[in-house]
């Protein structure tokens, strides 16, 4: 790990965004294409002062879609690169998103999201998780992770941008305006202690250029880069695992894309990672993600101690792939089921699927453009339960 | 230190009175010198329109769950409509700190709570501008902190929040805030 | 004398070649290939100056000239 | 049997089979384009020594992206419609090292891509871009575009085109880039000089080739080639277009800073610098 510049080891009083930029450039990101928007701009003008600190490029893009393809040129052309944007820059965003799937590109966006649908609001959201799924065309998925805190928008950045190396693939870091605004702890640890993957390249693992097949070798395929002389084509045609498109057929087509949706889809236990409490026995349940578990967290302790509810609590750290076999496998038999979201119910989908007969009855808990309160979250709760 | 399981402050007044920068200096006393947990938000959006700008810190040893203020410990109101539009979320024993020449308090709210008072705009227009109120409040606060964050803490972290150039006066008016408060509360 | 190489895989019979070369040293064929094109073929390869005309202007990288120099070789 | 001489620098086959023929129509310009682009690069090799592995292609979406779909013995990115001016500045940001040719058609560059073009040109990023265009969308079926000529009939102009249309030398040049030229697929030695002068270029060269669409033109490739030739006309630096004519030529040269090369100065001056993060 190249430390020069980076943020050191000690105890920081940051916001959000730059908690996340930090983390970014601890991963290795070098380069970063933006594109101005409210809620999330704030992660680009540190990225323009910090990536010339530690020897990488800083662009400010024509629009979102630009910024994004930045990622694909930059992370092709052999650096890790990132884009921060709000909701309706997100939309934009999902052409290069798509293509990144198929071309298996590493590459980080995060979405500060803000409420919608058009220009909504410049407040905070959880309005876009289902269109980190379903946003972008065809099959296949990216990875979605949701942080919580400051600690968590340094922290899961690098972990971000581990994903996206390990699986070559897009990882969309979906977080709030709240956590992006922020000021809190950070605590960053030894640089040596922090783990930082880089893709896996056929130079390591002796494949000359003469025998490398770029969709191939592996689940996950060895990466060439630009200018290494293996004469890659990046491509968006559904190909066979030399590239070769001329030889199109069902089955070569089928197998192109199953893999690429397999690679994630069926990877789940290895990439979704899960926080829970009180789970093993509880009679209720709270599954939340993002900073309403901060909120979920504190109401679930309440109703325990003084209302004496047996109610317990799921955090979902990754949104996508979502782990349905693992709620399955962890959770107890339960009876109501709590979804508080920053939407008017879109996790809740998924959620009640895993547990279609594990539960009794799911409650969403809607709040639209702001963080619940406890007290919001505890009146359902009785209301339900009492 | 005495231990502290959660306690809420929230600043509030009119936009450039320097009310955010009171809960970021607040916030790394807390954190980075005093090595407690501390969340520092400030109003956004919808809420900073209309002349009320907010800034909360909430403190705790523990984790912070709930990153904004439930019922606050303290409120600092320095300007009317803050005063007004905030004033209901403060903890009925909780502590008032407020501009006298800005704020006028209901004899309602004066019953439950404790209130102080420190004319921050008068006492920073003493040091020749008036840009200086934040940190004459934030110097009449510490005393009613003292518990949970040393002196020394509020001043190094007011040193890392401010332009270099501004320290110097900016320590007068902490100076003055603070001698203001415990002259007319000895007690404190 | 100069030597046509023409490659019927990727010749798709546009005959441009034909056109633009100066000696009009090929010709069209008479005969149609399994394709359906009209490939091109020598007409009186003496006049061919190795100019590579012919070369630069193919859009499908299927026409080749082998001078008499390169023969010997 | 003696080869093509650029077939050296193209993938005819490979581990899972043939690549070749090239999908392109018979006569389509843009093979002719792609030929005199690795007589450039040849050139390039050959003469200044430049190193193969830095040669990189990228193409959109349209009948010219199918230039850089798996037949070159090159990296080379086959990407999305209009955006590869936007992934290529991705990758000079990257390794600004590699030498990039971004080869796009009339859509491409002046339809979808407009935004990204401007900018680019605007930037002085270090690249070269070929626009082949042939006035029509022939890979989706000959429809109009934005530098069909007024009154010609397409698929979607059925009655004739009303609008006008795009000279998208003078756009690159309005928008800053500092070297400009436009030649015709009729015109294949021009070309591969201005080609190899415009990779030379530090700098956005933005070189526009006029090409044939014989099938949605219904012409033959020869009549459409010799219409090429007779409808253009070569312009110097300042010399006034021939009426009637399209004016074609090297139309400027100019020394502006590049961006990479500006952003280096950034990057010299700050890239040991270390601001602090507020504490």
């Amino acid at each position: 790990m190249n430390t020069r510049n980076l943020l050191e080891p000690g105890v920081y009083y940051l916001q959000g965004a730059q908690a996340c930029l930090e983390g970014a450039i601890t991963a290795g990101c070098r380069v970063y294409g933006g594109y101005p928007i409210t809620p999330a701009t704030e992660i680009m003008e540190h990225a323009a002062l910090r990536l010339p600190q530690v020897g990488g490029r800083f662009i400010q893009m024509e629009d979102e879609i630009a910024s994004a393809c930045v990622l694909l040129g930059s992370s092709w052309a052999g650096e890790k690169a990132m884009t921060a944007t709000s909701s309706p820059g997100f939309s934009l965003m999902q052409e290069a998103i798509s293509y990144g799937i198929m071309s298996e590109t590493p590459m980080v966006i995060v979405d500060v999201q803000r409420p919608g649908p058009g220009q909504g609001y410049i407040t905070t959201s959880q309005e876009d998780v289902m269109q980190a799924r379903w946003g972008h065309h065809g099959e296949g998925s990216a990875i979605a992770i949701a942080p919580a805190s400051v600690q968590e928008m340094y922290d899961f950045t690098i972990e971000a941008f581990n994903l996206s190396e390990r699986w070559r693939s897009p990882v969309l870091i979906m977080c709030e305006e709240n956590v992006a605004h922020m000021r809190e702890r950070l605590i960053v640890p030894p640089l040596d202690t922090i783990t930082v993957i880089n893709r896996k390249k056929p130079q390591d693992l002796g494949i000359p250029p003469e025998t490398y097949l770029p969709w191939g070798h592996d689940v996950v395929a060895p990466m060439a880069n630009w200018g290494e002389g293996y004469n890659i084509n990046y491509i968006g045609l559904v190909h066979l695992e030399d590239g070769n498109i001329t030889k199109y057929d069902l089955a070569m087509h089928d197998r192109c894309v199953r893999r690429l949706h397999d690679k994630i889809e069926g990877n789940v236990d290895a990439i979704a990672k899960l926080e829970t409490k009180f789970v093993e026995t509880c009679k209720h349940l709270i599954v939340c993600y993002g900073s309403v578990s901060r909120t979920a967290i504190e109401a679930v302790v309440e109703a325990r101690q003084v209302r004496g509810i047996d109610i317990g609590f799921l955090r979902l750290k990754t949104l996508w792939p979502f782990p349905e076999e693992q709620l399955r496998r962890i959770l107890p038999p339960v009876d109501t089921v709590f979804v508080p979201e920053m939407n008017l119910g879109m996790m809740k989908h998924p959620i009640a699927e895993a547990l279609r007969d594990r539960c009794r009855k799911i409650v969403p808990i809607p709040c639209l453009a702001s963080l619940h309160t406890p007290e919001y979250i505890l009146a359902k709760i009785d209301e339900e339960i009492r | 230190m005495t231990p502290i399981k959660r306690f809420e402050i929230r600043i509030a007044g009119f936009g450039g009175q320097g009310v955010v920068t009171i809960g970021k200096i607040l916030g790394t006393a807390f954190t980075v010198y005093e090595k407690k947990n501390s969340v520092n938000t400030q109003s956004y959006g919808p809420e900073s329109r209309g002349g009320a700008c907010r800034s909360e810190v909430v403190l705790s040893d523990g984790e912070i769950n709930y990153p904004f203020v439930r019922k606050a410990d303290i409120f600092v109101a320095l300007s009317q409509v803050a005063f007004d539009k905030y004033v209901a979320d403060l903890k009925d024993d909780g502590i008032l700190l407020i501009d006298p020449n800005g704020v006028s308090v209901p004899a309602s709210a004066k019953k439950s709570c404790t209130v102080y008072e420190v004319p921050a705009m008068e006492l920073s227009h003493e040091i020749g501008s008036t840009k200086f109120q934040n940190s004459v409040a934030l110097g009449a606060l510490y005393p009613l902190i003292k518990p949970f964050v040393a002196e020394d803490s509020l001043r190094k972290a007011l040193t890392d929040n401010v332009p270099p150039k501004t320290v110097e006066p900016n320590m007068k008016a902490f100076e003055k805030g603070k001698t203001y408060l415990t002259s007319h509360h000895p007690d404190l | 004398m100069n030597r046509l190489h023409i490659n019927p895989k990727y010749c798709k019979g546009c005959l441009i070649c034909v056109d633009v070369c100066p000696k009009k040293a090929l010709k069209p064929a008479e005969k149609i290939n399994a394709k359906g094109y009209i490939l091109p073929e020598e007409d009186d390869m003496s006049r061919c100056t190795g100019c590579g005309l012919c070369e630069v202007m193919c859009p499908d990288f299927a026409i080749a000239i082998e001078t008499e120099d390169q023969q010997e070789r | 049997m003696k080869k093509h001489p650029m077939l050296k620098y193209m993938k005819e086959t490979g581990p899972q089979g043939d690549r070749m023929p090239m999908i392109m129509c018979p006569g389509c310009g843009s093979g002719q384009v792609l030929n005199a682009i690795l007589h450039a690069v040849d050139r390039l090799i050959q003469e200044d020594g430049a190193r193969k592995e830095n040669f990189v292609f990228i193409t959109g979406v349209g009948c010219s992206a199918r230039l850089t779909s798996h037949y070159l013995n090159f990296d080379s990115g086959w990407t999305i419609h209009g955006r590869t001016l936007a992934i290529a500045t991705g990758a000079l940001l990257a390794n600004p090292e590699l030498r990039i040719i971004v080869i796009t058609g009339d859509g491409d560059t002046g339809a979808i891509g407009g935004n990204h073009f401007i900018h680019v040109c605007r930037r002085n990023l270090d690249l070269t871009i070929v626009c082949i265009n042939n006035g029509l969308y022939g890979m989706t079926g000959g429809q109009v575009a934005p530098t069909t000529e007024t009154g010609i009939s397409t698929t979607t102009t059925p009655y004739g085109n009303t609008e006008e249309s795009f000279d998208l030398c003078r756009l690159a040049e309005a928008a800053g880039a500092p070297f400009v030229a436009r030649w015709t697929t009729a015109h294949p030695h021009q070309t591969i000089r201005t080609l190899t002068k415009g990779i030379r270029k530090k700098g956005t060269a933005f070189i526009e080739i006029l090409s044939q669409c014989p099938v949605h033109k219904k012409q033959s490739p020869v009549q459409m080639l010799k219409a090429l030739k007779q409808g253009t006309a070569r312009v110097k630096p300042g010399e006034p277009p021939v009426e009637g004519k399209i004016p074609i030529g090297e139309f400027c040269n100019l020394d502006k800073p590049e961006w990479i090369q500006s952003y280096q100065k950034v990057l010299d001056q700050f890239s040991n610098h270390r601001t602090p993060v507020e504490v």
